[in-house]
């Protein structure tokens, strides 16, 4: 079946490079920066991957805070975070091509969302829902982002019912023959649902281009993992449908781009889903409703301070003098100004008009 | 233009359209190898193969997810749910994410599938072989719901609902598949969305009805016919976007409005009908709204004493004019 | 006798309950330790421990699933769903199961259950966090629905819901939970099921609705009254059973009826109400029955401005009683 | 929390040993015959057990085949058959207790109710949908087996949704402590549903008193394991829970019972649940509205009509010298008889009466 022209000019974009991650990669890597035994050619990349991927990383972290802020200010009513994911976020949409691949992501998915395209802007107009917010038009709680135009689906409230359409996306991938992979991600708490019992199965038999993430960060709101999975890992019930199953250390983003590379590979090859259950923190309540001190001890929260992904990125890219001290200051400059500019401008954007609320219930003027 | 049954001009429609449309697939429960528990897609299997007629596993929940996954994709995913009895473990993606992926994302994403189930009673399937489960449905903006009568209908409306641009539930009374004849033209005609019909002219009494009781309800009005009594029968055809004209000029003229269903009477489909009409139709009515629906009790039972008890029959609807013409 | 919020009234009476009867069991996400998102269930977990109130998984057909089994064997579970929005998931066991148990099995078996579930909207929850729900559940024989409007109802149709021999689905708007406060003695009273309440006797116009609307037609039924436009506000306070007897007295009474409620209009519990309303008082009606519901979009949106756009207020009643009174 | 009188009465009954075939076992075994080599002492019962598992194996065929003789006369219009179940069914269900543990059987569980205490009377009255018939008064299709006075939860139409009850039902046996252990049954199709994922879960998390059976007979209508599946063996998901998971020859009665006594010890025990995959066949169409040749080769049904529990359990027991010829002809003849009478029994019942048709849909005088 033939690839929709539309599609047609998004991966020539992507193959072109400059428009993905890997494009960039391949565009700003000299012979002398992948050299054996360097960090980044241990997993296939350049230092140019690895300073843009603590980009990413840096910047999720600021846009994530800001919002906090303004929660507290009272300019937005609710956060919900991805402090603490970032790291895992990064390094998984990393390995997979932009604007030509799929992802449904959930509601902490902040770094992968902009991994994957959208911008400091997009994500600041979902927190102020205003008429151009490019999610929902304001019509969704922030956190719910969402862009046709990255691949990026649509995320709804009900967890895990995304599995299913990243499985039907990878289904779809499959018959029309379009070469595309399609990832989900969500919590350890929410895969427990029965959704993601019936997706893993069906993509197993047919072997699709699927990936599933967990980003396990130990809590589904107040409920700590042991009450909430029956085993020590959601990747150990990667088995049960035939498929691989790997843990990651959700802090070591190169350890998560080199999982979600491997699957990537698998998927394009033909050779069915892949489970990837990344160890992540949650350094904050789970959302802005949340009181998390009321279940979690000062000890345990600590504890989790200890393992944030965004220093520990920055050390490793430091020692390994990927990331030198000057970047890191250009870098943090320009994340501030970025994050600084997306605020004046969501502040500045006009609610949606009531007299479009009845619009797209259903397709408009369709021939 | 040869007479078929109902369930010929739904398998030849299938066929037909994935024949024009490469993007069409169908999936579900033995809808390959075995052509469906009723035989709806026998011989598509043979024709377009493993990659577009899916036998998939016994997951409704799976069947209608992926299929919204795999609409947001490029493909028209047409899901058959074995039976209507059987969509309530995909109710949640139904509702939550079919209905609502457009408006959720203010019109970047839509999502084009159709979703076939066998509905209906009097045919000894006892409580979960034969509800009526389109009230649950018609509810729900962002959802379209069909339920056509005859094998015209069935045709031109699946065209219709395979082609447009949002999910559409596609119910088909089971008892009907076989018993019901009618003129098919092979050519390529549909029969829009929305658009009821009025399948007997008359003057007195408005009879409003879809599905298996569209024909029940002619029945009855041909039985009091020779009484005198003029009977207009509307057939709604589709029930979700509500022909609402169509229905209110036929009670503006009648001024008696008689509205039947096979479902449970209390928050039926009918109950919508009943107070549109009451509501828009007020000064033109010579007689209360009645409805005429299945009894209060969860499912129809089996023993056959029981289910001719619960289902809505001709003679019912017969009295039931008689008793609307006569107030 | 002390003044209660609406919350308040809740979570004691579920304390009293569970130290009345030992086999009463609480579950659902999140309601030991953090005592609920909305704290509904705070304390609970401290005083009857892990056995009693149990933090479950995020599974809500589990929670539901296996809350009729444990009803089956002698508990009487009382689960919470975080979020109304979210019970569709458990929709087949509430719906094929619960609900059908003691039908099928010809009263060997029975489900003396409670579902507990915040509804409702202008709390700033977008789509999937401001649903009514309720329609769907009404429908269905073998289940009852409660949806209380002040504190001391809540303490009484709790009560009566939770010593009921049959599943109870009992939903409190999450906006009154701590708005609301009324009067609760710390007697043993109960409010039964299947009554309605007059909580606004006038002649000219009814007003019926339930939870948050209840208090918006109070607002509105004021507002009027020094027009001289006198309102009579039937507060239903249980859904099914309807209690038709009150409803249609009102009416006859009256000559006239407004029907409001929150969850989009087509199809919704209004319908119904509208439907036996037409019927069965049709000879006394001054005028049609009319409705005041949400508008048909899929879920109420997040922005403030699309929010008040969707969500009914005394003003929005207050012009349909001014109406439907000039009719 | 008190065990009811009821329940007690019925546990005194079944410790007292006569009301089940574990005390049937007790009260007829002489030491001579659990004599250590013989068959019945290789899995720690008696002779005269193994003749009454051989008496419930047969009388469930018999029945099941005069269920199919009365449909093609036009007598009943509906079958769903448990041939080829038989033997996996009386060998699991033998390990319970009856009278206090529970079940939540499926639509082929007409052995598995037989020997929970159903009588030939109850399956054929509900063929005929009388208005005694004890499972449901006529108001289910056949198939929907259920007894309250046996703890067989009345079964419904839509697949795996009892598994959840079975686990709400051990949950209740935990939380009130009456020892009891439920069981639930269904087909390998059935358990890629979600509800079955949920379940697992959460009794694994709890463990709970709660046995797993499915009943593999390798097709879901016409859709054969490797579409519906994507492992080998059902039994391969336990894992994915933390819980032991078994597989076994469900032609083999007696390793069917040992594995299902050793689940059962173990639930007892608080040990929590198991997963006990029998590998069974289907020896007839789906249902009576089915034709299996559609999507069957004859060689394969041929082969499958090889692997039929009733001879193979009986000429085990001959071989064994526990079931003497005398034994088997008594028997086979008990058993036409006791079949024969049901049918005629049924035959003669009364429809139920439509004035009794709006009952029970709520409790009725509850004080
Ligand atoms: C079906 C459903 N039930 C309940 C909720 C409410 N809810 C939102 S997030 C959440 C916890 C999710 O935990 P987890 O999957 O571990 O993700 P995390 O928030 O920890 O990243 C719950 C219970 C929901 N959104 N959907
Ligand atoms: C939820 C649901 N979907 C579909 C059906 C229709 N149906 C009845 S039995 C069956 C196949 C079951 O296969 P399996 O679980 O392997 O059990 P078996 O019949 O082979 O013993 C199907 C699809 C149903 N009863 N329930
Ligand atoms: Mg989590
Ligand atoms: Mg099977």
């Amino acid at each position: 079946m033939a690839v929709t022209k539309d599609e047609a000019a998004k991966s020539a974009a992507a193959d072109s490079g400059a428009a993905t991650p890997e494009g960039a990669a391949a565009a700003e890597a000299g012979p002398d920066n992948t050299a054996a035994g360097s960090l980044a050619a241990s997993v296939g990349l350049t230092d140019a991957d690895l300073v843009e991927m603590y980009r990413y990383v840096a910047l999720a972290r600021a846009l994530d805070e800001r919002m906090w802020i303004l929660n507290r200010a009272g300019r937005i009513p609710f956060v919900i975070s991805g402090q603490g994911h970032e790291g895992a976020q990064v390094g998984i949409a990393w390995a997979f091509k932009r604007g030509h691949d799929w992802i449904a992501p959930f509601y902490r998915s902040i770094a992968t969302c902009l991994t994957f395209g959208m911008s400091p802007r997009d994500i600041l107009t979902a927190q102020y829902a205003t008429a151009n917010d490019p999610s929902s038009g304001g019509r969704q709680m922030p956190g719910h982002y969402g862009s046709h135009e990255h691949n990026l689906v649509s995320v709804s409230s009900p967890v895990a019912t995304q599995l299913l359409h990243a499985v039907g996306i990878a289904l779809a991938a499959k018959v029309r023959k379009t070469g595309q992979v399609a990832m989900t991600s969500m919590g350890e708490g929410s895969s427990n649902q029965g959704d993601v019992h019936e997706g893993l199965n069906f993509a197993a038999i047919h072997k699709l281009p699927f990936i599933f993430v967990v980003e396990n960060n130990g809590y589904a709101i107040s409920v700590p993992m042991a009450r909430q999975v029956s085993v020590a890992n959601v990747a150990d019930r990667a088995a049960a449908y035939g498929i691989p199953g790997f843990v990651v250390d959700g802090n070591d983003v190169l350890a998560c781009y080199a999982a979600a590379r491997d699957a990537v590979a698998r998927a394009r090859a033909g050779e069915g889903p892949t489970l990837i259950e990344a160890k992540v923190t949650r350094l904050t309540g789970h959302s802005s409703d949340d009181q998390q001190t009321k279940y979690r001890s000062e000890e345990e929260l600590a504890a989790e301070r200890e393992r944030d992904p965004v220093p520990a990125f920055r050390t490793q890219l430091k020692e390994a003098g990927v990331l030198t001290d000057e970047t890191e200051t250009r870098l943090a400059a320009e994340i501030k100004a970025a994050v600084d500019e997306a605020t004046d401008y969501a502040e500045s954007q006009s609610d949606p008009d009531p007299a479009t609320a009845l619009r797209y219930v259903y397709a408009e003027d369709t021939e | 233009m040869a007479a078929k049954t109902f369930i010929e001009a739904i398998r030849e429609t299938l066929a037909d359209e994935m024949r024009r449309d490469e993007s069409i697939i169908v999936l579900g429960e033995d809808v390959g190898k075995k052509g469906g528990v009723f035989l709806a897609t026998d011989g598509l299997w043979a024709e377009f193969g493993d990659d577009r007629v899916i036998d998939t596993p016994l997951t409704e929940s799976m069947i209608v997810g992926a299929s919204i996954g795999a609409a947001v994709n490029g493909l028209r995913p047409i899901a058959e749910i074995q039976f209507a009895d059987f969509i309530f473990p995909a109710f949640n993606q139904i509702v939550s994410e079919a209905a609502r992926m457009r408006y959720r994302s203010n019109n970047g994403y839509g999502v084009p599938m159709v979703i076939r189930a066998p509905y209906g009673g009097g045919v000894h399937g006892a409580l979960y072989h034969s509800q009526s489960v389109e009230a649950f449905f018609t509810h729900v903006p962002g959802l379209k719901v069909v339920i056509p009568s005859t094998p015209y209908d069935a045709r031109g409306l699946l065209r219709s609902s395979i082609r447009d641009e949002d999910p559409v539930l596609f119910f088909e009374h089971k008892k009907m598949y076989r018993s019901v004849r009618g003129e098919v033209p092979d050519t390529d005609y549909v029969v829009p969305l929305g658009k009821a019909a009025i399948t007997h002219p008359g003057s007195q009494v408005t009879v409003i009805a879809y599905g298996l009781m569209a024909h029940y309800a002619l029945e009855a009005a041909d039985r009091v016919a020779d009484d005198g009594i003029s009977v207009e029968v509307v057939d709604l055809r589709t029930l979700r976007p509500l022909d609402t004209e169509t229905v209110l000029d036929s009670v503006r003229k009648t001024g008696k409005c008689l509205i039947v269903y096979e479902d449970n009477r209390f928050g039926g489909y009918g109950a919508e009908v009943a107070a549109i009409v009451a509501e828009e139709a007020f000064d033109y009515l010579d007689g209360p709204v009645t409805r005429i629906a299945g009894p209060e009790v969860p499912g129809v039972p089996y023993n056959h004493a029981l289910e001719d008890w619960f289902m809505v029959s001709p003679e019912k609807i017969e009295a039931g004019i008689r008793t609307l013409a006569a107030y």
